[in-house]
């Protein structure tokens, strides 16, 4: 076993239980410390794909923006945090026979793809420049444009959506 | 590239240990142990503590985390297009300024609206 | 080096995860929180799939952005939405979430 | 071993020699690597950690100076070892957790405070060769691994289950969180000048210093970095005064010592990145020969950086938390958009032209800033003057109400009446 095998075992099975931790943990603060953990877990993986621009996205984005958000937003609703009673519906049983089911047939239909059948190694050398090459994509009119300037719209009507709903007075 | 990210992680494990170590020392086997309750109660000035830790929060503390948010991704966006940069040509440049007013718009229309105030 | 499959398991796994907690949990924000899970999870798929087929087209990566944006956007709407409920009915249990009824 | 390239570039000729020592030694060469980077790690993790004992003396000395004391001056020649006896005295004290506190996220707030700070020394580059590692994504890197201090303080704020530290904790998210904004954007400026995040290109890429072609950037960068460390005039997530400390209100001993810890060696961290990003980091006469020479370049510039730092600290009032948040979303997020607008379209334009020399690139986007910095000036007193023709308005009103008041309940007014 090499140590990126390693390394990517170890980040997996984390990654993985800090997931469990969010869906199961009674205490929400604990759940969203867990759901970081595993945003970082993400970003470790990131770096072994050696994609690094975008592990440093996912730390920035989502532990510095997104879970901060989601931490605020739970000590807004400080009720929350009273629940003693069960924090998962009558049917859990039967979400988990779903979840299971899918997983399942995830990885059956995974081994039906033979393209996807023994690659180990990228097809091609990873260039150097993928930044170069992103930031290139983005505002090209060939590639990404449109996405770019939609990605700006999208997240001006989600900033006044959010202010609309949550800035009216009772 | 991979070699650069594992002085990281190293760094980051060793970032660890080092403060890690002086707290172990000081709470395992420096610090003197004479917890009483009145000692470990939460401290507010001397006052007996009234009430729940969870006081009620304004929304006004959510909606500069969500401003931030949308001022984030917004950023994520234009660093590979500064590394870029060299390649790119004046009108792409220009979409790149669209791309900024589209969301300094945002901006305009959450001060107008009274979402900066701090009441 | 590690095999694509092992990605696109743990990717499944972890998207599983995340629907579990959708489908089972009551808090709302808790909720929310298994789909930003289900996003991590489809995120590592474009980027396994971006670095062993395709490494040299950026399309991985930018979809991946697109991808994040797309989750900052609903965390954003999706906790004002929670906070306002919250602020109007005293609770963030998804089941009592239920104004078509009231 | 050459004896001269050991003085002027010590950290490559020692690790020359220790990698050839562990290849004859019979080490495989990857396990070798991963010996040499621990040992670096070990150098600059602990450079960074016994510095701050430095920087506690150096600015309670400033500090009193200014305030017309003396500062600490028996423990050591000038008081040097004051802060090892501190230190020692917070080693000795009883660790308290309050009852109540979460255990975990209380006891690792502490040690991710001081993991955000001292991870940035990771890849700052104190020579031309004397780099921790170069990341191809430094300068998002660096951002990346301080919103984990905002993390760590909300943590340590949320679990000591106390009124003040929560209060804390929630200041820190509309003060950290906010300025974090305008220092991203202002982040961009030097990588744009350069066209790269990797820091040590930054350097290399500033043959003249970016201050030069980015005033304003430096400026905004320098006042959020500030902000981001939460001293003094952006101390609303301590505040004695009124929330007691804040979020580390509840932490004792040596846990507290780390967030202190932390905190100095922060305000050092943005001097040094100054000095990376806009004061041309380890340049300077003879840098490129000897590196040995760019780490004293470097250490000055940073220096001096922290120097303006403690001035601020001592000179300045606390803000109060609504101009606080005025003066980030009001004024610093709209004027860096603008900047960054400016400079991408002024550089472009530079370059379009077919304007090459770094001098005449750096003079005409000072003359960009120029430009901007005027607009601004003309804004902010256009509504200045608004504001004072309404106040004006407002007082003449009110004004005129009170003395017809005052008339209609006669001379003295209602209140002075039993006095009669």
């Amino acid at each position: 076993m090499t140590a990126a095998q390693v390394i990517f075992l170890i980040t997996a099975v984390l990654t993985l239980g800090a997931g469990v931790y969010v869906v199961a943990a009674r205490n929400l603060v604990h759940a969203a410390l867990a759901l970081i953990a595993a945003f970082f877990g993400v970003a470790v993986l990131f770096v072994l794909l050696q994609a690094g621009f975008l592990a440093a996205v996912q730390v920035v984005l989502y532990i510095g923006a997104i879970a901060i958000l989601i931490i605020f937003a739970i000590m807004l609703t400080r009720r929350v945090m009273e629940d003693t009673g069960p924090q998962t519906n009558r049917q859990w049983w039967l979400a988990g026979i779903i979840a299971l089911v899918l997983f399942g047939a995830i990885v059956f239909s995974l081994r039906l793809v033979p393209a996807l059948q023994g690659v180990t190694a990228a097809a091609q050398p990873i260039p150097t420049d993928t930044i170069e090459k992103l930031g290139f994509a983005f505002v090209d009119p060939n590639q990404y444009l449109l996405p770019f300037e939609l990605a700006s719209v999208l997240l001006l009507v989600a900033l006044i959506g959010s202010i609309v709903i949550s800035a009216d007075r009772k | 590239m991979l070699n650069e990210w594992t002085f990281i992680g190293l760094f980051l494990l060793m970032g660890a240990i080092f403060p890690g170590v002086p707290i172990l020392l000081q709470s395992l086997v420096l610090g003197p142990k004479k917890n009483n309750p009145v000692k470990n109660s939460p401290y507010e000035c001397g006052i007996e503590t009234v009430g729940d830790t969870w006081v009620q929060f304004k929304v006004q503390y959510y909606i500069f985390g969500l401003v931030f948010v949308v001022f984030d991704v917004e950023t994520i966006f234009l660093f590979p297009f500064a590394v870029a940069f060299d390649q790119v040509r004046l009108f792409m440049v220009v979409e790149v300024v669209i791309f900024i007013l589209i969301l300094a718009g945002g901006l305009v229309y959450a001060w107008r609206k009274g979402a900066l105030e701090w009441v | 080096m590690v095999p694509l499959s092992w990605y696109l398991a743990l990717a499944a796994a972890l998207f599983c995860v995340g629907l579990y907690g959708v489908l089972a949990r009551k808090n709302a924000v808790a909720i929310l929180m298994s789909i930003e899970l289900m996003l991590n999870a489809v995120n590592i798929n474009l980027v396994a799939f971006w670095h062993y087929l395709t490494p040299q087209v950026p399309s991985g990566q930018m979809f991946t952005i697109i991808v994040l944006t797309v989750a900052a956007a609903e965390a954003a709407v999706g906790l004002a939405l929670i906070i306002s409920i919250y602020r109007r009915r005293s609770t963030v249990v998804a089941e009592e979430i239920d104004l078509m009824k009231w | 071993m050459d004896v001269g390239t050991l003085i002027s570039n010590p950290v490559v000729a020692i690790r020359e020699w220790l990698a050839q020592l562990l290849s004859n030694l019979g080490l495989a060469p990857q396990a070798a690597d991963v010996i040499l980077m621990i040992l670096g790690i070990l150098v600059i993790a602990s450079v960074s950690l016994i510095l701050p004992l430095f920087l506690i003396w150096f600015e309670r000395r400033v500090v009193a100076r200014m305030q017309d004391r003396i500062g600490p001056n028996r423990v050591g020649p000038q008081g040097l070892l004051q802060t090892i006896a501190d230190a020692v005295k917070l080693l000795i004290k009883e660790d308290i957790t309050p009852i109540g506190a979460d255990k975990l996220v209380y006891n690792l707030a502490p040690i991710l405070s001081v993991i955000a700070v001292i991870s940035m020394w990771a890849v700052i580059p104190y020579a031309a060769t004397m780099v921790g590692t170069t990341l191809n994504v430094g300068a998002l890197y660096l951002v990346s691994v301080g919103s984990l201090g905002t993390l760590a303080i909300m943590m340590g704020g949320w679990s000591s289950n106390n009124k003040y530290a929560l209060l804390g904790a929630f200041r820190t998210v509309a003060q950290l969180v906010s300025y974090e904004a305008p220092l991203l954007l202002s982040l961009l400026v030097p990588v744009i000048l350069a066209r790269s995040m990797d820091l040590n290109t930054i350097v290399r890429a500033q043959n003249v210093w970016f201050i030069v072609a980015a005033p304003i950037a430096a400026l905004i960068f320098f006042v959020t970095s500030v902000a981001e460390v939460g001293r003094t005039p952006f101390d609303l997530l301590e505040a004695e005064s009124e929330i007691v400390a804040g979020f580390h209100i509840e932490y004792t001993g040596m846990k507290f010592g780390m967030f202190f810890v932390a905190e100095f060696l922060h305000a050092f961290t943005v001097g040094a990145l100054t000095a990376v990003l806009f004061l041309g980091g380890w340049r300077g006469p003879g840098a490129e020969q000897a590196p040995i020479l760019g780490v004293g370049y470097f250490m000055l510039k940073a220096f001096a950086g922290y120097f303006v730092v403690i001035l601020m600290r001592s000179a300045l009032p606390r803000i109060r938390i609504d101009h606080m948040l005025d003066l980030n979303w009001k004024f610093l997020v709209p004027l860096a958009l603008a900047v960054i607008v400016f400079t991408v379209l002024g550089d472009k334009v530079i370059g379009e032209a077919g304007i090459t020399s770094p001098w005449a690139r750096s003079g005409l986007l000072f003359l960009v800033n120029l430009v901007l910095a005027g607009l601004v000036y003309a804004v902010l007193s256009g509504a200045a003057r608004r504001q004072r023709a309404e106040e004006a308005a407002g007082q003449a009103h009110d004004g005129q109400g009170a003395l017809a008041e005052a008339a209609a309940h006669g001379e003295a007014g209602p209140h002075a009446a039993p006095a009669h």
